[in-house]
């Protein structure tokens, strides 16, 4: 039976629960008086019904299809290979993708036990036949049964409708749920790898270490280079980056926000607003091909003209653009903070006889300061994740530099690198990454909870 | 005492030190002002910039040129027992000398066959096998140029030939291929190719239906997971959830998440799904599943402003009339916040959309040609394309990358678009 | 009505002040009997909101040392023709004025008129006390320091220390000066307000419904401070409470729907006025 | 309102759907594509055939990561089944302790396959003095340790800043270098070619290979960290791009990439041989390597069209004199060395490294 066929069931067999227990509730109805004297309208009975047969019979399957590999797998060796038990893992993998294989395509991979192996095959190919079979029928026939209870027990007392309610309220307590299970789905899909890690090279060493080399050699023989899991060249290559692009992001946002919620007429604002957001919406993939298509060769000939060798691939091409594709966070956020504080206190400025720049100075910016710095720390915190456009532009040269001409290399680029392409489990170059991630996820949750707590205390200020 | 008082205030406003620092501070104002109206306009041409650029590299991606010439197709050649592994490339070089009788040496034919793409091979393999009829006779047909030549023909790149500066084009090759424009038999034609191929090595038959598709697919997976549990949450924290620390919690968490680098759900789809849960490598549901946990705290925040916007009385009116809380939830206020809803689903789609970084850690960067049919057939997306044209060598794939570019900005502005449609129709005062 | 308003338009009188009680010693040190004349006065105002005429032809004066109630039910357009006063309209997009007014013989209107210098010569205290998110000190500083009227720090204690004392704040809030207004009660607040109002010493003291957000205690103190504020300055008023307009003003002026119907002493409008409409208003017919 | 509400319940019953079917779904364990992983260098050559082998055959178009030839030889190695890769291309050839740790894993049968040459160059920009190099200089210039240039047999870290210091002959430039990391085939060719080319003038280093051969191997290949080298990752076009930019930086990489990019970057001539075609294809050029691509020969019934698609790869039109990998700036193997390798692939032949 293949998934579409079980799915067609399940769907035929709950909708066909949900009608025989809205008949039967109506049926109860009409001997007791009407619809009125149960407890819940009909339909609630009806979706209980459906719920009883479908939540128990998808658990059933998602936890069947989870274990029955593993199960079938080890009843086959134990059966078959009994003096294997002992041996390690490499070998018996290799003696399960031999029978597997052989279950598959009829191919035998090795000559040797040729005869156990054959068997094998046909015990695992039945048992994963027979474990089919039971787990369909064992799901249909457990959701029918809990199912068919609730249809026998239907009552005018049976408080349908509470019973669906809850359910309907435990999916949406799940549902919000997603957020903390993703975090730590975050937390220990990069903390074991982390740990591992730490094992091979101390934390110390890696955060405060000044030198980030870490091709390791990958295999015995061959000669690399020493292996240096420094990351502070790539914290500072980081902040590097992030700086240039601030300090490209806050003026110009700054004083838009500024500009747009002060100055500018409704006609001008309601133009410029959405056209510089527009700026958030381009993917970052696409500020990386801007980044070396105009803005680096731009930055080039610039220096040349001023004398300044700008490397193609520097910190400034991938500062400079990532401080653009910042802008309309700053600049929107800012601007809710200006926008949501009370005209009343402009007004008071002004009828003191201040300028509008002087209000906006004086009054204004002190009064959102807390907000706008919440909302500058939510732009680092993008800044210092932004993957893209540093990976495209800024190059991959662990540095130790504070000159933003140079090409330096980021966290997020090291992560990438890491990572792409050789996707081995154990060495410590692509631990690295992990430990990587790791660090990047604290940091920006550092930031982005203190952000957050700054802006939350803020709003109530004026709420 | 009034007029002397008059007079002493009238003395402090029209002291000329006053006057003098009025003016100061009018400039100021003045100044601060153009600053603000710099700064926009600033982000303006940043904006400008960035669109122009890439609509001046990418638009030519729409064109191909193309060149016509008289296919003979040759029995001799055409073994009809093997129409799939017959030489056809052989075809077009014969058909090649045939208009340039004067190209003995086999150096120079080399030189001359290389003017046509190697997909024209491909198109005469695909003809006559779904017709076989065509063996024997003579057409008239209109070919792909190499990129090298399509580049020529477009911007004049590879030209400057006698200038001495090094070019991967031969004198003799421009020179027949200026004959062949001076002949007619060279034209600019829409870019077919571009909208229906996967991916390719050769940019003349590159094209970004494959990543069109990957995307899609994956934008699918994303939708359908994340917005019902987002909205399902926004539901539950807005409207049931009691305030306690747990509540916080989730409150935090999706805060936070909203603002997690995206490299890093990179890396929680690699250990998780790919490898804890085994599933496959490059493929577009797992891609889905990454993008969903990121869409769905945009979601749930952009719900929750949704339901909050709802006033109290509607649900106070329904619970009046004996609804129970939940059904006051699911039958009255939901559907009111449905627009909110719908537009938080599209605005985070249109992000998922332009990821790019989680879908390097989780594979879906290889050579991948075939389209893919289903969400778990290898592919990739339409950033990830962007990113592998971005760093080809051949400069043809420069104009491609901008050509998808431009396809995907408009489907992202497409999208911004409906969901401005959609909060503004289905906007509501109370 | 258009004929009702133009009684207004009288021509300047000269009323001599007989009640000099209230001065203060050094206000008495200046000849006490004088000519009070207008120090602001209204020339066939009208202004619009978009396509909403809110203030119809209206003109009046303001003289020096009086308080001059503006009352009228709501939406007369009393606020808005308070706020054409120190233009601080003028932030309104959509607000248009026509007609003029002159502080002391000069335009407001006219580009030569500075606005800063028009606002810091009109002060204005608004419906909800809106202190700056800042130091009670600083709160009052705020004027003095802007317009540099201070060059130390001990003028700007001097200034911030009367003022505060002629609102009667001193007292109240002396140990805690450098706290932050917000965290002041609202009649606290409010009285914060009017002293940094008059900080700036201005000419003409707007009031927008000063009181609305009070209760009747804080209510009664701003009355009193207000009456006292009069020897210094003109202050126009606008409330809805007639009670309060016949305590504090001098002079009572009454809008209806963007019109001023009736102006006059506060005793005239009030026992025997001109207009059925206002006698209606004042009686309780409506509003 | 009410449409919107249905679109929910719409979605919902979707969403029911996927829920149950994705997990049965995913439990198919098929593939009908040829999956290949490994060298960069052999990327471009590989794409190329795995696209002409999609579009000229019913089966479908070979997916293909570049992860470099190490990474794609740990990963061929792996295990055996729809999960892991068919074929690794290597721009080196395979190393006994890779044969052993793929036969630790059940993997015996590797058909091998040389299918090329490829010639690795240093290259600078086109705008930029033409560098005329020999292995010694190389050597020099980049090696982590080398001889102490008082004369005497010691070894100190390498104290040259400028190419100048090297050889008074080369021009006043710093040194920097960008290269392929270990991972990368291209690396280990180069360290084996140049710079052990470079170490073994010195006889006293050469000496020490009959002794200790760790210890001479660490000499002749370790590659300086103080920034002169720089790891420009794997992939080599970035390279050539970065070169153009940065006019005093030389390059190393695959000839593919500098005949694509000829006029972008010209490579230095190396022992005074220029990295031309023909020199390669002859020998002279002395930085040449031989390019291959391994298949796990359990795999070949398993996945259908590895044995087209080899056959595609040592078809005459492929790795032919004329054949379009040449166009793609693959150097072709000698006639016989074709046939001898063609006749190996047709037969499934099992590598077997001579005992080294």
């Amino acid at each position: 039976m293949n998934a579409w066929t079980l799915t067609i069931i399940l769907l035929v067999m709950s909708s066909l629960f949900y009608a025989v227990a809205k008949k039967r509730s109506l049926r109860i109805a009409e001997d007791i008086g009407g619809i009125r004297y149960l407890h819940s309208a009909p339909r609630y009975y009806g979706v209980v019904a459906a719920a009883l047969f479908a939540v128990p019979a998808l658990s059933v399957l998602g936890l069947w299809v989870s274990v029955d590999e593993n199960i079938i797998v080890r009843m086959v060796l134990s059966e078959f290979f009994a003096d294997m038990q002992s041996a390690d893992q490499a070998e018996k993998d290799w003696l399960v993708s031999q029978i597997q294989i052989y279950a598959h395509t009829g191919q035998l991979l090795a000559t040797e036990n040729a005869q156990v192996l054959k068997a094998a095959a046909d015990r695992y190919q039945h048992l994963v036949d027979q474990s089919e079979t039971l787990r369909n029928a064992s799901i249909l026939v457990l959701g029918a049964v809990i199912s068919f209870v609730f249809v026998l027990f239907i009552s005018a007392k049976i408080r349908a409708r509470v019973i669906a309610e809850s359910i309907i309220k435990l999916f949406l307590l799940a549902s919000s749920l997603i957020a903390i299970f993703t975090t730590i789905g975050i937390v220990l899909s990069v903390l074991f790898e982390a740990i591992l890690f730490f094992q091979k090279i101390p934390v110390r060493d890696f955060l405060f270490g000044l030198e980030w080399s870490p091709q390791i050699a990958i295999r015995e023989d061959q000669v690399g280079s020493s292996g240096l899991f420094g990351s502070v060249p790539l914290f500072t290559g980081t902040l590097l980056v992030a700086g240039v692009a601030m300090s490209v992001a806050v003026p110009v946002g700054l004083l838009s926000a500024i500009y747009l919620a002060e100055y500018a007429s409704t006609k001008v604002r309601s133009f410029a607003k959405p056209a510089l957001e527009i700026l958030a919406g381009v993917p970052t993939v696409v500020y990386g091909f801007f980044a070396i298509l105009v803005v680096a060769p731009l930055l080039r000939d610039f220096g040349l003209v001023l004398g300044l060798d700008i490397a193609r691939e520097s910190a400034l091409a991938a500062g400079v653009v990532m401080g653009i594709m910042i802008i309309p966070f700053v600049s929107s956020l800012t601007d809710d903070v200006i926008t949501a504080l009370p005209q009343s206190i402009r007004e008071a400025s002004l009828a003191c006889g201040a300028t509008k720049s002087e209000t906006i100075k004086k009054v204004v910016l002190p009064a959102a300061l807390p907000g706008i710095v919440g909302s500058l720390l939510l732009a680092v915190s993008r800044a210092i994740g932004e993957t893209m456009i540093v990976l495209m532009a800024a190059g991959l040269a662990a540095r130790l530099t504070a000159n933003p001409l140079e090409s330096v290399t980021t966290v997020t680029v090291q992560i990438v690198t890491l990572l792409v392409g050789d996707q081995e489990f154990d060495s410590a170059k692509t631990l690295a990454a992990f430990a990587l991630g790791l660090t990047l996820f604290v940091a920006t949750l550092l930031l982005n909870v203190t952000a957050l707590y700054i802006v939350r205390k803020y709003s109530e200020q004026y709420e | 005492m009034s007029s002397v008082q008059i007079q002493q205030s009238k003395a402090v406003w029209e002291s000329p030190q006053f006057k003098k620092r009025l003016k100061k501070r009018n400039a100021a104002e003045l100044r601060f002002k153009y600053y603000g109206l710099g700064a926009v306009i600033l982000g303006l041409i940043f904006v400008l910039s960035l669109f122009v650029s890439i609509a001046v590299n990418g638009f030519s991606s729409f064109w191909q040129t193309q060149a016509q010439i008289d296919i003979y197709f040759d029995p001799d050649t055409l073994n009809a027992d093997d129409l799939a592994g017959a030489n056809y490339g052989k075809l077009v070089k014969q058909a090649m000398y045939k208009q340039f009788p004067d190209v003995t040496k086999r150096n120079e034919k080399r030189e001359l066959s290389r003017i046509i793409s190697i997909g024209a091979s491909f198109i005469l393999q695909r003809m006559v096998i779904n017709d076989p009829s065509l063996i024997g006779t003579t057409q008239t047909l209109w070919f792909p140029v190499d990129d090298e030549f399509d580049m020529l023909y477009k911007h004049d790149i590879g030209r400057n030939v006698e200038s001495g500066a090094p070019s991967r084009l031969s004198i003799n090759q421009i020179i027949w291929f200026d004959q062949m424009v001076d002949r007619g038999s060279i034209e600019s034609r829409f870019n077919k190719t571009f909208f229906t191929a996967g991916d390719s090595r050769e940019p003349e038959l590159a094209g970004l239906r494959g990543a069109l598709t990957g995307s899609f697919l994956m934008i699918l997976v994303t939708l359908l997971i994340s917005f019902p549990v987002g909205a399902a949450g926004a539901c539950y924290l807005e409207e049931f959830a009691p305030r306690n620390k747990l509540t916080d919690l989730i409150e935090i968490n999706i805060n936070n998440l909203a603002a997690v680098p995206s490299v890093v759900f990179g890396l929680l789809g690699l250990a998780v799904f790919i490898n804890f849960f085994g599933l496959p490598r490059s493929v577009p549901l797992v891609g889905g599943l990454v993008l969903s946990l990121m869409t769905i705290p945009t979601i749930i925040i952009a719900g929750r402003a949704a339901l909050r916007a709802i006033p109290p009385s509607i649900r106070e009116g329904a619970l009046a009339l004996g609804a129970s809380k939940t059904q006051t939830v699911m039958q009255e206020v939901v559907p009111l916040a449905m627009p909110g809803f719908l537009t938080g689903t599209i605005i985070g789609l249109a992000q998922a959309l332009g990821e790019t970084a989680p879908l390097l850690m989780i594979g879906m960067v290889a050579f991948i040609v075939d389209i893919p049919s289903g969400p778990l057939d290898p592919s990739t997306a339409l950033p990830v394309q962007i990113f592998l044209w971005a760093d080809s060598p051949e400069r043809a794939f420069l104009e491609k990358t901008s050509g998808v570019i431009l396809i995907l900005l408009s489907l992202l502005i497409t999208m911004n678009v409906v969901a401005v449609y959609l909060r503004r129709k289905f906007e509501r005062r109370w | 009505m258009q004929t009702e308003t133009n009684v207004t338009v009288e021509k300047e009188r000269i009323v001599i002040h007989t009640d000099t009680s209230k001065f203060d010693a050094r206000k008495s040190e200046v000849n006490q009997n004088v000519f009070i004349e207008n120090r602001m006065t209204a020339d066939n105002i009208d202004v619009y909101y978009s396509d909403n005429h809110a203030i119809k032809n209206v003109s009046l004066e303001i003289r020096a040392n009086e308080v001059l109630a503006i009352i009228g039910p709501s939406g007369c357009g009393k606020s808005t023709f308070l706020r054409c006063l120190n233009r601080i309209n003028d932030i309104i997009d959509s607000c248009r004025i026509t007609g003029s007014i002159k502080l002391d013989g000069k335009e407001i209107y006219s580009s030569d008129f500075d606005v800063v210098e028009l606002r810091a010569r009109v002060g204005m205290v608004f419906q909800k006390p809106n202190p700056f998110p800042k130091s009670i000190y600083d709160n009052v500083a705020y004027g003095p320091r802007l317009h540099s009227l201070v060059s130390s720090r001990a003028e700007t204690d001097e200034i911030v220390y009367s003022c505060l004392e002629r609102v009667g704040l001193l007292s109240e809030v002396s140990d805690r000066i450098q706290n932050s207004g917000t965290e002041l009660s609202g009649g606290q607040q409010q009285r914060l307000c009017i002293a940094r109002a008059i900080a700036v010493q201005p000419d003409v003291i707007l009031m927008d419904e000063p009181c609305s957000a009070l209760d009747p205690i804080a209510t009664a103190k701003i009355e009193d401070l207000i009456d006292e504020l009069r020897s210094q300055y003109s202050i126009v008023i606008v409330t809805h409470s007639m009670q309060q307009a016949a305590r504090v003003s001098q002079r009572t002026a009454y809008f209806n729907l963007g019109e001023l119907i009736e102006l006059g002493d506060t005793s005239q409008v009030f026992t025997n006025p001109n207009h059925q409409l206002t006698e209606d208003y004042i009686t309780g017919k409506f509003g | 309102m009410v449409h919107l509400a249905s679109i929910l319940r719409g979605f919902l019953t979707v969403l029911a759907v996927m829920l149950v079917s994705f997990p049965i779904a995913t439990q198919a364990d098929e593939r009908d594509y040829i999956s290949i992983v490994g060298s960069s260098t052999v990327y471009p050559f590989a794409t190329v055939v795995a696209e002409r082998f999609g579009t000229g055959t019913q089966y479908p178009t070979p997916i293909i990561e570049s992860t470099g030839s190490g990474g794609g030889l740990k990963l061929f190695c792996a295990g055996i089944g729809v999960k892991h890769p068919d074929i690794t291309n290597a721009s080196r050839r395979i190393k006994q302790s890779e044969v052993d740790h793929c036969a630790k894993n059940g993997i015996t049968g590797i058909v091998e396959i040389k299918f090329g040459y490829d010639g690795i160059v240093i290259a600078n920009s086109i705008e930029s003095g033409r560098f005329s190099l020999t292995r010694r200089d190389v050597f020099l210039a980049l090696a982590k340790d080398v001889p102490s240039p008082d004369g005497s047999e010691t070894l100190v870290p390498n104290p040259y800043n400028t190419w100048k210091e090297v050889n008074s002959e080369l021009p006043d430039v710093a040194i920097r270098v960008l290269g392929p990391p270990p991972t990368s085939g291209t690396r280990d060719a180069f360290a084996e070619l140049a710079l052990e080319g470079g170490c073994k003038t010195f006889k006293w280093i050469k000496a020490i290979k009959k002794t200790d051969k760790k210890h001479y191997k660490s000499i002749c290949h370790g590659i300086r960290e103080d920034g002169a080298w720089v790891e420009a990752g794997e992939n080599d076009n970035l390279i050539v791009q970065k070169l153009n930019a940065d006019k005093d930086s030389l390059g190393v990489f695959g000839f593919s990439f500098l005949d694509q990019n000829s006029d972008q970057v010209q490579g230095s001539l190396v022992d005074g041989v220029a990295p031309e075609f023909e020199n390669i294809a002859d020998g002279s050029y002395v930085i040449s390597r031989p390019l291959y691509f391994y298949v796990k020969s359990v795999h070949i019934d398993l996945i259908p069209g590895i044995r087209e698609y080899v056959a595609e790869f040592t078809s005459d039109r492929a790795w032919g004199d004329d054949g379009y990998l040449v166009d793609k700036g693959m150097i072709p193997m000698p006639q016989a060395e074709r046939s001898e390798f063609k006749t190996a692939a047709m037969n499934l032949r099992t590598v077997k490294l001579a005992s080294n």
